[in-house]
């Protein structure tokens, strides 16, 4: 029996998909103090040009440099991503421990209140509440976390009341630990292989709302961009300057298949009854 | 009507033929009508045998050689689709675990229907009646019931009768019983085998049972045959194995056999373990763990002889000394 | 096969029942030869001229409904529309329309109390004052451009509950088809209002037997060279030619199909995919490719239009108490780069509130005071105490969001953070938002427009003034007041706009509590070469009974 | 069983009572009301018309008007505030058919295509058809479908002139923004199907049915995937939320009178009246949805109706 690491090196996918994220994350934290560019930096004469050696991504309406917007609008997208995941890992965590753990009547009700708000058209509150709120990254950060709780607590729950009943933490209750530290010792980290997978495939889909929620013209404040305002924009003028389109596609593209290609490969190496055979 | 299902110098390793052979030539004779049991340790190869048999090797895993032989036919040579077509027919089997060898989303009577009709050609309402017939065949009551229920709503029992019945379902004349009543309890567990035994006599079956259950086997078999890491190490019938195996792993083995009556002590495990593929050298597989090994038995790997009473042995040493 | 049978079963119920619903329409857009299909963004909102005060709305209401006057499609000049001539009295105040023999559009004649029934109507709205009670009451209406009607006399004293007898408001009928209006004051522009749907008349037994029903479709009865047939919410609303309208025979196109679509993208993509002839609006950062592309270019117009926009001052802010500042902001704004490489359609620059083209006589100047100057602005700010933007705290530009709005204010951040080196902040606000913060007096610089409601100056200036509610800026200058006062009551051209030109200077140079940022130009896709009758004007009002089809 | 169902059906009401006070309190808080416009009305009007859509009263006693609205038979949706022309109802119920059809559609379309892509990869795994078909799912899920649709409009409406841009007119207007929309579903539920059915195929009972000599193709479809549908049946009922935001988002790339588009318009107008029907409207199908995914779930894999 392998290790999970070892059989997620295993997985040349994921491998991959790790190499790509480190690039891109160098690239979107670095890259804008290397480019000595700011991204709001306006050559309103020059508008909109396709890729050259000088803006090698082109330039958008105001001739801004379109890498280094792309490479700003990444570190927004990335941010919402993770952030939203760890509010959405947070309360679905505590929530789905307390309720497996616990068990009995409290489990039930915490349970029952998950199946109500599974019932709300989650996506619409954020939309409506961005629409009467206000957009900023606090608010997608907080809507789009709210929305992926529900899941999260669900895996938890199941994966925390399976290990509750197990024999060594009841061998380590018997040997005094508190309920507490039971938890905390002895059934979460066991329940942390379904956690960082879902964790790692619900980055991507809090990127992709969030993108939809810049379609809308709900998303991040101008002039800051995020890949999914760069292409909503992008996805409007592609016909008249398809490189608005192209750059940021490539990047969110990519960013989305490698976290997608390491939760695949982070869910095999934990479950390895999922494993290709 | 007899025939015969002989297995000759049967291998298997993994797909793409690098690594040790799994089964290193298996040879077995089956005829209908005829109960031949394969036992030995878990990892010896005798499930690996059955499926190989029966053409459902793990995808990782292929046929290296050996030849199967029914009806005139080289099952080994022939095309998948061609073979797929006699599972179920001439060839059939029922596995460990009623449990989960039952589809869950199946109910037992459409599962049964649907061999029947299209596997068997019958028609609905044929297919239905046959399928009550089949069941209360297999020794169950209430096959109404039954038929209308998925497998988790029954006995381990009788998920297992269920298994059987769909096994015979097409009048096969062969059955391999892949450990088929080790999961049952000792009382289901007879009665099983008794089913079994019945429908061998009434439908000439020939019953490859695979086991590690000495006992069950000692109850049920005309023949036994002895495998010890992907090998078949003796083959004799059953009251002479019984009475004393040859080969030294057989006779550690049984005496390594819990009676119910007899003192405790007299339980002598077999010192060591048995090797893996990668473990297994030049000589006989056994030899590392063998009492009786030479020199020779490291170095030359012996074949298996047919003796004079109606044995076959691969044990030249205990040739000698028997 | 038993197990995916309820699959298969959900799955065939769900065919059926889309099959039974999807709801198609029908694509009728293209029925019949004569047929304008336009882009006419929103879906409407009301179709009773009353109410109406969108510019989605009033192109539709245009169709349905004729006023007293009609504006010619070119010159905007009024021309008999139900009137079929007037006399004005000397001193401007009192008009008098003969109206033509006409019928409504279900053979009813239209009379003059119909005029008066309607703008009674407009100017009634129900209230819950048991003073303001009338009997009918739930007739009338809660009128969002009731104050239009504010120049007949006596009209804003009965709207807003000073008068109790409407005999006393300046609309009489002296006969069926004879009707005189008193106006409040000389009011030049009069017959072009006449011709707005505010002015329309309605068919009163309709509108007093449905209610608010008699605006469907199936009920309305109007009085316009074309009634509605077919409406498809959130899709499309038919007008076909009123065979009853008096002046059908000059009437050129069989029916008008108004889409609703609000994506201003797919309006353009539906042009491009020939499903419509006419998109009221474009994207103005499609606007360089489409130039510079020859086929491209030929298909999108932009004429100049009565509006402006502008920045607001937040007056009741400390920062904005000196003009100073207010006035070095202007100064390093360079509204040349902006319509040149932002807006893009070749606007004019504003230097002042009121567009040049205002009218043939205002003359074309435009304050000169505030044009772009980045070295007066940075000794000017220097003077207001902040040398180089230091000791200011960070601006905020508040906007609705649009795209336009956006890269303006993003292009005005970056002028004010080159050239003073103030730290400028963004504030993206949805509209309602906007309009509500803008109300409360909760912004610092906001984003806002003026359309003139009418060919003339004070359009622009009036609103402005002290106490009107469309000001919002806190501001508040008694030389401008009183410039307007007197420039009401003036019977003299020439002096009339000589003293609108001074107030002007006083709002956009000398005080100013705005930045005049550029004059509007209308986008516009049109169908090249394929109809005739609309033309470019100012007002973007194109009345629908003088377009045709070209002959090919 | 049926108790089970009776419960889940009321916490549903419980679900829509929580939406609608919630969406109710939540839009009174938010800045600007429907009738802030960017010219300002009269006050007269202003104060006439809160009058007429009582909003001059208490938020707590308007809020019980609508509860008693809402909770009658046949229900009180009111008119909307920015068409008074028509009531709620009537606004909601063309749309509602155009959304639910395309929803259906999409589902349909994207079960048969995911489920044959997944099996087809399953079929041929780790071979070429495999890793193509895993390749396009893939590709699905890293492409907003905002994307999608108007590279698909340009390639096909107005380049080809094949199908219509757009608009909701004939069976061939659903054909782009299906596509477009499906997209991700088919990925999401054809490498569901795939790993479920990998997974099936070394299960026991598919050794057993191989035993029994049925061909391969049937082993794959009538004994396997049955057990790796029950993970895409539980994922549909929420997948159907996301699903009504991804229409909301082709409505408006295709301009679909659909009742996304509808919502969203509301909620930016202020139609208070229009956003909470289409609040309503949207969690009760929903919620519907949710329940309809536990009963055919049920069906599909009856051992799960025991273990609750």
């Amino acid at each position: 029996m392998r290790s999970a690491g070892a059989r997620f090196r295993r997985h040349r996918g994921a491998l991959v998909g790790v190499l790509v994220l480190v690039l891109v994350t160098m690239a979107v934290l670095l890259g804008p103090a290397l480019l000595d560019r700011p991204p709001e930096r306006q050559d309103l004469a020059l508008g909109p040009t396709a890729p050259s050696f000088a803006h090698p991504f082109g330039t958008d309406y105001e001739g801004r440099d379109l890498l280094a917007r792309v490479l700003a609008g990444g570190r927004i997208s990335l941010l919402v991503g993770l952030v939203a995941t760890l509010v959405s890992l947070v309360i679905g965590v505590v929530w789905g421990a307390v309720a497996g753990f616990v068990g009995g009547r409290l489990d039930r009700l915490m349970m029952r209140i998950v199946d109500v708000l599974y019932g709300l058209p989650y996506m619409f509150f954020v939309i409506i509440l961005m629409v009467w709120f206000g957009r900023s990254l606090v608010n997608v950060f907080i809507g789009l976390g709210a929305i992926s709780w529900l899941t999260m607590a669900r895996i938890v729950r199941a994966e925390v009341a399976g290990l509750a009943g197990r024999d060594f933490v009841l061998a380590s209750r018997l040997a005094g630990v508190s309920p507490l530290g039971a938890l905390l010792r002895h059934v979460l980290p066991n329940a942390a292989g379904p956690i960082i997978v879902y964790g790692t495939l619900t980055v991507p889909r809090v990127m992709i709302e969030e993108s939809f929620l810049s379609f809308l013209g709900l998303g991040v404040q101008p002039p800051a961009a995020s890949w999914g305002s760069l292409l909503a924009e992008g996805a409007s003028l592609f016909r008249e300057y398809p490189w608005l389109l192209f750059f940021p596609a490539l990047l969110l593209s990519a960013t989305l298949l490698a976290l997608n290609f390491v939760g695949d490969g982070l869910r095999e190496s934990f479950d390895p009854g999922e494993a290709r055979r | 009507m007899s025939a015969t299902l002989r297995i000759e110098d049967l291998r298997v390793g993994r797909r793409g033929g690098h690594g040790p052979d799994l089964l290193r030539g298996v040879d077995l004779e089956l005829r209908s009508g005829e109960t031949l049991a394969l036992v030995g340790e878990s990892g010896s190869g005798k499930s690996l045998t059955g499926l190989a048999l029966l053409g459902l090797l793990d995808e990782g895993l292929e046929l290296r050689g050996g030849r199967i032989g029914l009806a005139g036919r080289d099952l080994a040579s022939l095309a998948p689709r061609a073979r797929r077509a006699l599972l179920g027919r001439e060839l059939a089997a029922i596995f460990q675990d009623p449990g989960a060898a039952l589809n869950p989303h199946h109910r037992v009577g459409p599962a049964l229907v649907e061999i029947l009709r299209h596997r068997g050609g019958l028609d609905r309402r044929a297919a239905r009646q046959k399928a009550l017939r089949l069941l209360a065949d297999c020794g169950l009551d209430e096959v109404e019931r039954i038929a209308a229920s998925h497998p988790h709503r029954l006995s381990g029992g009788q998920k297992q009768r269920a298994m059987i019945a769909m096994a015979i379902a097409l009048d096969p004349d062969f059955l391999v019983a892949d450990e088929a009543t080790t999961a049952l309890d000792v009382a289901t567990q007879a009665r099983v085998v008794e089913l079994l035994d019945r429908l061998r006599r009434e439908r000439g079956l020939g019953l490859l049972f695979i086991s590690h259950d000495l006992g069950v086997v000692q109850r049920l078999a005309d023949r036994v045959a002895l495998m010890y890491a992907g090998r078949v190490v003796e083959s004799a019938p059953a009251a002479l194995f019984f009475a004393g195996p040859r080969h030294p792993y057989g006779r550690a083995l049984l005496a390594a056999r819990p009676t119910l009556f007899g003192p405790f002590e007299r339980r002598a495990p077999i010192a060591g373990s048995a090797p893996g593929p990668e473990e297994i050298g030049a000589g006989c597989a056994f030899a590392p763990r063998c009492p009786l090994a030479r020199a020779t038995c490291h170095e030359v790997d012996p074949p298996a002889r047919a003796l004079a009473d109606g044995r076959t042995l691969a044990c030249p040493v205990a040739e000698e000394g028997g | 096969m038993k197990v995916p049978g309820p699959v298969c079963r959900a799955a065939v119920v769900a065919v059926l029942v889309v099959l039974c619903a999807c709801g198609f329409t029908g694509d009728v857009s293209r029925h019949g030869d004569r047929v304008l299909v336009m882009n006419n963004m929103a879906e409407p909102g009301h179709l009773d001229p009353g109410l109406v005060t969108a510019a989605e709305d009033q192109r539709i209401a245009l169709a349905l409904f004729e006023g007293l006057t009609v504006p010619d499609p070119q010159t905007l000049e009024p021309r008999p529309g139900v009137a079929e001539s007037w006399e004005v009295s000397p001193d401007g105040r009192r008009y008098r329309f003969q109206l033509r023999a006409t019928t409504w559009s279900d053979g009813v004649p239209l009379v003059a109390a119909d005029f008066r029934h309607a703008w009674r109507r407009v100017l009634t709205p129900p209230s819950s004052d048991p003073r303001r009670q009338f009997a009918d009451q739930r007739h009338y209406i809660a009128s969002g451009s009731a104050e239009l009607l504010y120049v007949i006399a006596g009209a804003q004293a009965w709207h807003q509950g000073r008068l109790d007898d409407f005999d006393q408001v300046g609309i009489r009928v002296l006969g069926d088809r004879l009707l005189e209006v008193e106006l409040e004051r000389p009011t030049p522009w009069f017959l072009e209002l006449t011709s707005f749907p505010t002015f329309a008349p309605v068919p009163r037994a309709v509108v007093e037997g449905l209610g608010r029903d008699w605006t469907r479709i199936d009920h309305l009865v109007g009085n316009g060279p074309f009634r509605p047939v077919q409406r498809r919410l959130g899709d499309l609303l038919r007008v076909e030619r009123n065979p009853r309208y008096w002046d059908r025979d000059a009437v050129g196109l069989d029916a008008i199909v108004y889409l609703s679509t609000d994506q201003i993208d797919t309006a353009i993509d539906q042009y491009l995919a020939g499903e419509s002839d006419w998109v009221r609006s474009f994207n103005p950062k499609k606007v360089r490719a489409w130039r510079a592309d020859p086929e491209l270019s030929r298909q999108l117009n932009a004429p100049p239009f009565l509006a402006t926009y502008f920045y607001r001052f937040n007056l009741r802010r400390p920062e904005f108490r000196d003009p100073r500042l207010r006035r070095a902001l202007a100064l390093a704004v360079d509204r040349e780069a902006i319509t040149r490489f932002v807006t893009g359609l070749g606007e004019l620059p504003a230097l002042g509130i009121v567009p040049p083209y205002v009218a043939t006589d205002w003359g074309g100047a435009q304050p000169r005071g505030l044009a772009y100057d980045p070295a007066r602005a940075r000794a000017l700010l220097a003077e207001a105490g902040f040398p180089g933007g230091r000791g200011l705290a960070p601006l905020t530009i508040a906007f609705n969001t649009d795209v336009k709005n956006r890269a303006i204010a993003e292009a005005i951040q970056e002028m004010w953070q080159r050239e003073l080196g103030i730290e400028v902040r963004l504030e993206n606000r949805e509209k309602r938002v906007h309009v509500a913060r803008e109300k409360d007096g909760d912004y610092l610089i906001s984003r806002g427009s003026w359309i003139a409601d009418f060919s003339d100056p004070v359009t622009f200036l009036d609103f402005l003034r002290a106490g009107r509610a469309s000001n919002r800026t806190g501001w508040r200058n008694d030389d401008y007041e009183r410039l307007l006062d007197q420039a009401a009551d003036c019977l003299d051209r020439a002096r009339r706009l000589e003293l609108l030109r001074a107030a002007e200077e006083i709002l956009c140079v000398e005080d100013p509590p705005i930045l005049p940022i550029f004059h509007y130009n209308t986008a516009y896709l049109l169908r090249p070469g394929k109809f005739e009758g609309l033309h470019a004007n100012p007002r973007n009002v194109h009345p629908p009974k003088f377009i045709r089809m070209r002959d090919r | 069983m049926i108790r089970g169902f009776l419960v889940r059906l009321g916490e549903g009401a419980l679900t829509l009572l929580v939406i609608v006070s919630l969406s109710f309190f939540m839009q009174r808080l938010a800045p600007g009301g429907p009738f802030d416009h960017e010219r300002e009305l009269p006050p007269e009007t202003r104060r006439a018309l809160e009058a007429e859509w009582g909003l001059d009263r208490p938020l707590g006693e308007q809020f019980l008007g609508y509860l008693g609205g809402i909770f009658r038979l046949p229900p009180d949706l009111k008119r909307s505030m920015t068409r008074p022309d028509f009531g709620v109802t009537e606004l909601i119920a063309p749309r509602l058919a155009v959304s639910l059809s395309l929803g259906l559609v999409v589902l349909l379309f994207s079960l048969v295509l995911g489920i044959g892509l997944g099996a087809l990869a399953a079929a041929r795994r780790n071979g070429f058809l495999d890793h193509a078909v895993m390749a396009l799912a893939l590709l699905g899920l890293a492409l907003p479908n905002f994307v999608i649709g108007p590279l698909l409009k340009w390639v096909f409406a107005i380049e080809l002139g094949w199908l219509p841009e757009s608009r909701w007119v004939s069976p061939a207007s659903m054909v782009l923004p299906v596509l477009a929309t499906s997209a991700l579903y088919v990925a999401i539920i054809a490498r569901m199907v795939r790993s479920g059915l990998v997974a099936a195929l070394g299960q026991d009972f598919v050794r057993a049915a191989r035993a029994r000599g049925f061909s391969e193709r049937r082993v794959l479809l009538v004994h396997a995937l049955p057990a790796a549908l029950a993970p895409v049946i539980a994922w549909l009922g929420p997948a159907a939320a996301g699903l009504a935001v991804g229409s909301v988002v082709i409505e408006r790339v295709f301009d679909i009178p659909g009742l996304g588009n509808t919502l969203i318009d509301a909620a930016f107008n202020r139609d208070y009246t229009m956003v909470m029907g289409a609040v309503i409207v949207y969690s009760a199908i929903l919620i519907a949805l949710n329940l309809l995914a536990d009963l055919l779930l049920l069906r599909v894999d009856p051992r799960i109706g025991e273990r609750r």
